[in-house]
């Protein structure tokens, strides 16, 4: 693969800035029957916690303009099947190892960085999710509140050398303001954006069309506000960015790396085409030997007006 | 080894088969190769941003054609249905596990509603490969038979065609041989598959069913369409998914709620 | 028409729900060479301020995945101009006339309150816009902060009788506490949302495509998001709701008001089709005779999982 | 009287011009019947979400036809390029104020670029209603050269067809006889527009011009077309709407930057 891909994001070398983002690849093992993973820069896990859980019941997908919300609810094997069954895979396919972290108090997150930090030549990021909005507790409600990332993230530092990536959540009046605690806290990067908090209803039946009654938007539609979050923070941050939200080809990957993304996560859109990181990946090789550039080069090199 | 999946494939051929069911032809060797009945596809739904899945409905191996049948129930339907002979859409496929008839020397196939799609290229299937098939599809009323053939047993809920009543009426016209090397292959509504899996299992015989849920990728990455089925962990089920585990169910392991 | 679309937002009076929003309409008068302006419920004038605004300069729009961005920046010709050239016009269309109301400080509200009150005979409403992103003071500033929005209502509160509406930004972590405040402050109803702040860049210059840097999106893609916020506040508000953010058929508009709206403004749909509002008025009216029902019974249905 | 001024019309000729420019004709009686030279309409292109403005390029009234011509750009020009003749879209128009060229006797036509799309109307038109018509089109080299007319003065910046240089060289050869009673008018660039407007004035002819600006309505709703007019305000300027007060203005009132 053409070296011109690389990036780095802190001390993490990818070879290429596309990681698939968490909850849309699962442990990237279906993938493998749709194209070599070792194309990738990264693969983020399926959100973890301590113990396995089902999710959320019922419907959990809902169609909307130009994207969907999701009300999936941390369905996961469990950190300790993760260890035992998915990390060799995720190890072996080629990709940075990014392992999504969830829970639903400070002692979760301790307890799965502890659980974690020992197979750490495994892992390349622990990619702490303060964001999702689909369980009741934890994530999205620590993830609002700058004092409380800035404390758990500093918490979790001492725990591991593990590059601590903070996933943060757009539903926020100031992301510079929670950016900017993760950064405080000790944080290797921020992860910008996981899903905006939507509904969407039935007006047959006049109820949610989620069982969840909400769900998490994603995908093209939310692209605008994630790009506006990666360049807002990029004026105030020392650490690196990882944008994330609505890409769908490799235009959108330069436009997140200008606005100040270092690499840049894939969700939804590998929905909808699963092998749409091989065309991404070639269509970058393609336009960085068009304009003699480095593809690392890119990062924050927006010019405001 | 690795293939994308996903084709770009022509609509080759449009029947329609009553007032919202529309049966769609479509050129794909690739699909029409390998895949197996109870298997479904990916296709995309004109201005829609997710695909949409069905159950493959028929396969013509040599000119490496298939076919789905389309309901209309909403927005991504309706656009499906109004797609002309020549459009070429984005398909993933095969996809999902299929029926597995292995171990048996007859077969029951049942159902209804859309039921009737991946039922058609069961029986299809079966008649090539020489096992015993029974097939007896339900309806709403005489109006709703689609892709009928003869000897399938009919029943409709209004009697005005086949025998009245649901297809546990039409099942039970049946005389059970050897239960042990009988298999039981129902698509229809929850309440239909439950019934015949409670019909099958009290008469001794293994009964698939094949689930439905709202699916984003049908590719067994997102975990949005799961399933229940029964497990001794802390809730009493496990959440699977339809689109991989899936769609096709050993009865006994659904936890039908 | 039929009185089947009759709605109430407190104490007004609307014969249908569907109300021009601000920004998109102007004041109504270049639309009415495109339809009979009797038909609809109301109209909401672009965002006025005491002294005449040019806006903000260079390119104000910037399409995105089923939306679009715009820095239109509040270009107005003030609230005295209006007042002598465009209310009479608006109060004959036959429309329930919305004056949206702007400024950069408490002082620029109190101002213009105070200069609208005694046209009250014209008027049906003050939309107070604490929520536009593309000017750089007051606004969305004030419309993020609880305090202050219940600061600012409760003085505009004493200066007049005319119902005060509270337009608020969706740019906010909790929008319960926004709207509650507006309602401490004395608001007769809130409306949301305005525009998520986004931004979109040119990779072939490396610059926003807006001029202004950022700007607010609006249209199909915002509308899970503002469903989801007009449903969480009907849950603990006492004051009506007017529904706003991507309404493109009658299918949206029976969507929010199940989730709680009493009325709707439409936006962005009109700049793509100026006469939808004819065909949404006609929709309305036969599904309410489909369904016999007088479509004001629908407001706050919403039956949660 | 109200009328929606949005049509679904459909695409009946399609020619391409240059390698990136096609020439587009559509069904439209109403739009045909009332359009004058200067006035656009906003189409839709695609799966994009805004209409995209073009200036009427020609007319057949009795037809019930007019042309576009449209030049590939970006996402929404490249699908209108792709579209097929049969196709129907969703028109908005005529929009905007179009030349007024009352109180002249005389006029020049000038410009580059897709502004000969206009300009072509505007020839068609002046020449049935008897005025003295010159026409000068500037172009980058010979391959760009579209639309061109026995008559027309034609110039190129690579100099390989007609005369080496921008319009004003072309301009130059003229001889004006009553700048009183000869309007100048120029679609194309800025650079050209401001300078066709300095050579136009200096001369003592009134000039027009037509402004082009990114626009979301094309209807004087969004107030997102602005461009920049002078004024004795404080700022010194003021916007106005380019698809409402627009596209043409007088050039002395245009605030160029
Ligand atoms: C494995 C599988 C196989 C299927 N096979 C067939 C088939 O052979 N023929 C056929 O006509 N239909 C089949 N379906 C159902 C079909 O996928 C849906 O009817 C279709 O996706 C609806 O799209 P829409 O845009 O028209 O409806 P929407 O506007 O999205 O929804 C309309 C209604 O359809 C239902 N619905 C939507 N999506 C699904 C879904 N994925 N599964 C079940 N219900 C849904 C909802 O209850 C909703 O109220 C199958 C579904 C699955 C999961
Ligand atoms: C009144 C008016 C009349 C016009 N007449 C013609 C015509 O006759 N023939 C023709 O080919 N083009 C004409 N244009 C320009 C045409 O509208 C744009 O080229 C088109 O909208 C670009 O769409 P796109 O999706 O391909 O480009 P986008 O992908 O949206 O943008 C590509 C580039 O095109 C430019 N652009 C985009 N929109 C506009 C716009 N509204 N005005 C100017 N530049 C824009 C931008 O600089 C951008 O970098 C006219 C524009 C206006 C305002
Ligand atoms: C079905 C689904 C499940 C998701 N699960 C997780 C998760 O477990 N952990 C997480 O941090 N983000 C999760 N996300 C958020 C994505 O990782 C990503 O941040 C978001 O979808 C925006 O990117 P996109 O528009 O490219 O999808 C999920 C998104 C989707 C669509
Ligand atoms: C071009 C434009 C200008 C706007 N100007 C204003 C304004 O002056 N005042 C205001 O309160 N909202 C303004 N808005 C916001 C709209 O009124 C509305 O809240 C928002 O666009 C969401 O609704 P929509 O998706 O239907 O457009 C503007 C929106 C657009 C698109
Ligand atoms: S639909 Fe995505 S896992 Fe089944
Ligand atoms: S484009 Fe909307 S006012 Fe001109």
């Amino acid at each position: 693969m053409s070296k011109l891909l690389n990036v780095n994001v802190g001390s993490v070398n990818l070879k290429s800035p596309i990681i698939l983002a968490s909850g849309t690849c699962n442990f990237g093992r279906e993938l493998a029957e749709y194209y070599d993973l070792s194309i990738l820069g990264g693969i983020s896990s399926k959100g973890l916690t301590i113990k396995p859980r089902n999710g959320n019941p019922g419907v959990r997908v809902a169609e909307c303009a130009s994207g969907m919300l999701n009300s999936v609810g941390l369905q996961n094997p469990g950190v300790h099947y993760f260890i035992e069954n998915d990390l060799d895979f995720m190890k072996e396919s080629g990709a940075a190892v990014i392992v999504n972290v969830a829970g639903h108090s400070f002692e979760d997150y301790i307890d799965m960085v502890t659980t974690l930090d020992p197979h750490k030549d495994k892992i390349d990021a622990l990619e702490i999710n303060l964001s999702c909005p689909n369980v009741k507790a934890g994530c999205m409600t620590i993830g609002s509140d700058p004092e409380a990332i800035k404390a758990i993230t500093s918490k979790l530092r001492r725990l591991t050398d593990l590059p601590l990536w903070i996933k943060l959540t757009p539903n926020v009046t100031d992301i510079k303001a929670t950016a900017l605690a993760a950064q405080a806290g000790g944080a290797d990067a921020v992860v910008l954006i996981n899903t905006l908090m939507g509904m969407r209803i039935d007006i047959r039946t006049r109820r949610p069309v989620l069982t969840n009654n909400t769900g998490g938007y994603s995908g093209p539609a939310v692209k605008p506000v994630a790009i506006r979050m990666v360049a807002e923070c990029a004026q105030v941050l020392d650490i690196p960015i990882v944008g994330c939200g609505g890409i769908a080809d490799y235009k959108d990957v330069i436009e997140f790396m200008i606005a100040g993304a270092s690499a840049v996560e894939i969700g939804t859109a590998c929905l909808v085409h699963p092998a749409l990181p091989v065309d991404i990946t070639a269509d970058l090789e393609k336009y960085c030997e068009d304009n003699g550039i480095e593809l690392k080069d890119l990062t924050g090199t927006l010019q405001r007006w | 080894m690795a293939t994308r999946k996903e084709y770009r494939i022509k609509l080759i051929s449009k029947e329609l088969l009553n007032a919202d069911t529309c049966y769609l032809g479509f050129d794909c060797p690739e699909i029409a190769s390998s895949c197996i009945p109870g298997q479904f596809v990916n296709i995309s739904a004109g201005t829609m941003f997710l695909k949409r899945p069905f159950g493959i409905a028929s396969v013509d191996r040599e000119k490496g054609t298939f076919n789905i049948g389309v309901k209309v129930v909403g927005k991504g339907t309706e656009q499906i249905k109004d797609f002309e002979v020549g459009t070429e859409v984005d398909c993933l496929g095969p996809l999902g596990n299929g029926f597995d008839f292995e171990g048996c020397d007859n077969v029951i196939l049942t159902g209804g509603g859309t039921g009737v799609f991946p039922i058609n290229f069961a029986y299809e299937t079966l008649t090539v490969i020489g096992k015993n098939v029974t097939v007896c599809e339900g309806f709403r009323d005489a109006r709703q038979v689609i892709l009928n053939k003869d000897g399938y047993i009919l029943t409709t809920d209004a009697g005005d065609m086949g025998i009245k009543g649901t297809v546990i009426a039409g099942l039970d016209t049946l005389t059970i041989e050897d239960p042990a090397k009988t298999l039981v292959c129902c698509v229809g509504p929850i309440p239909m598959m439950k019934a015949v899996s409670a019909w099958a299992e009290e008469k001794g015989m293994k009964c698939l069913v094949s689930m439905e849920q709202r699916m984003a990728c049908g590719a067994g990455i997102c975990l949005c369409c799961t399933v229940k089925v029964k497990d001794d962990g802390p809730d009493g089920y496990k959440n699977v998914r339809c689109c991989k585990e899936g769609p096709v169910f050993d009865s006994r392991e659904v936890a039908w709620s």
